[in-house]
């Protein structure tokens, strides 16, 4: 179980190493990437600048690890989010869980990706050519 | 009490947090937005819509009804857009 | 769209590098990595021996991505699974999607990885300890 | 006719693959199962449980009653387990 909220880009198979999915018998690993798109609609995007509320983040994101813990048998798990500036094409999000089962790990990672959305103390503000505006949550 | 502000929330008000004496009477997060309204045109414009806006007691999420006390930190904020 | 059957180890990285995901302006990416367990219920793997019926294979293959393609307004996609003897913690296959929005991803994934299941002709020797036995397909 | 054998099928016949010359009156899956089951005690221990035997003709999944010709390629294995 590991969350991260940093600044840095993160590298997959770095991480992908340290949930050592050989010595936990994990045979399924479901990932998920958030990435900063070109475009939203047809307004190219500059720049997506994220804000973030420090030590209520990271409290959030262990309750949904947590949550998804006593769900479902998960094997390990991993939550990193960035924050700061970023650019088209930059990675925002990392998501992982592994299980001896795959559906286990498709479950366990779309919950967190979902409650991400809700319970997490990020903001987004956009940025295009002419304005910058601050991202509405997605409706449901 | 220290007061938190994030995004649009802070960007009107003008600050990103601020510490202040909580009044008695004001011993709930409704109650706090009211009094805050009332220190400027920036406090009311970000503070008015309040059934958009999110709040938290000590790093949980709260509703508006929510209890608060002096030693509390709030943070007042619009939804939330991670992920 | 790429499908590769190869007797190799695959790098995720460098398979991320080539789907490109800036470019397609992509938000979400759902990766699926399959993975040979140490255990099969209490018995200790010590080899997975993957068959293949080569040109069936990948015919199959680029049907199962195509089907999902069909599905799906999915950017990219990617299929590599492995044949030949491997070892506990070793890497068998890789499914990845990417699309604008991560639901749309998920499902794609998923789908593929379930059709490979069923649909890819892949036959897997266990070697325990004590014996060597074909792996029964799921129930499901 | 090039007729492939994969996994246990494989195993129990001996050899990976064979060339034949079907007979005229081998016209479909089910017809050359039969046949081939003459060909030997390890033939007819692979394929006389035709319930749980796939088959493909020329890379496509096909069933048992599929109609065949002398110069299809034909495979006979058990369910694939593949991912």
């Amino acid at each position: 179980m590991v969350v991260k909220v940093q600044k840095e880009d993160f590298d997959i198979a770095d991480e992908l190493k340290l949930l050592n999915l050989k010595k936990n018998n994990s045979g399924g690993c479901v990932i998920f990437i958030g990435k900063v798109r070109e475009k939203n609609n047809d307004l190219i995007i500059k720049s997506l600048e994220i804000e973030h509320y420090p030590i209520m983040t990271e409290k959030q994101l262990e309750t949904i690890e947590l949550e998804a813990l006593n769900k479902w048998p998960i094997n390990s798990s991993l939550i990193i989010h960035r924050y700061g500036k970023l650019f088209p094409g930059d990675n925002i999000v990392l998501v992982m869980t592994s299980s001896a089962h795959r559906k286990t790990s498709f479950k366990a990672t779309e919950f967190i990706v979902e409650k991400l959305k809700t319970k997490a103390t990020f903001w987004k503000l956009e940025e295009t050519l002419n304005k910058k505006y601050w991202l509405k949550p997605e409706k449901n | 009490m220290k007061i938190i502000y994030f995004s649009w929330v802070r960007e009107r008000i003008g600050i990103n947090h601020e510490i202040i004496n909580l009044p008695k009477d004001i011993n709930n997060i409704e109650k706090l937005l009211d009094f805050l309204s009332h220190k400027g045109s920036g406090y009311k414009d970000a503070l008015s819509n309040k059934k958009v806006l999110k709040f938290s007691v000590n790093f949980e999420f709260v509703d508006i009804t929510h209890k608060i006390k002096n030693d509390d930190e709030i943070a007042i904020f619009p939804p939330v857009t991670g992920g």
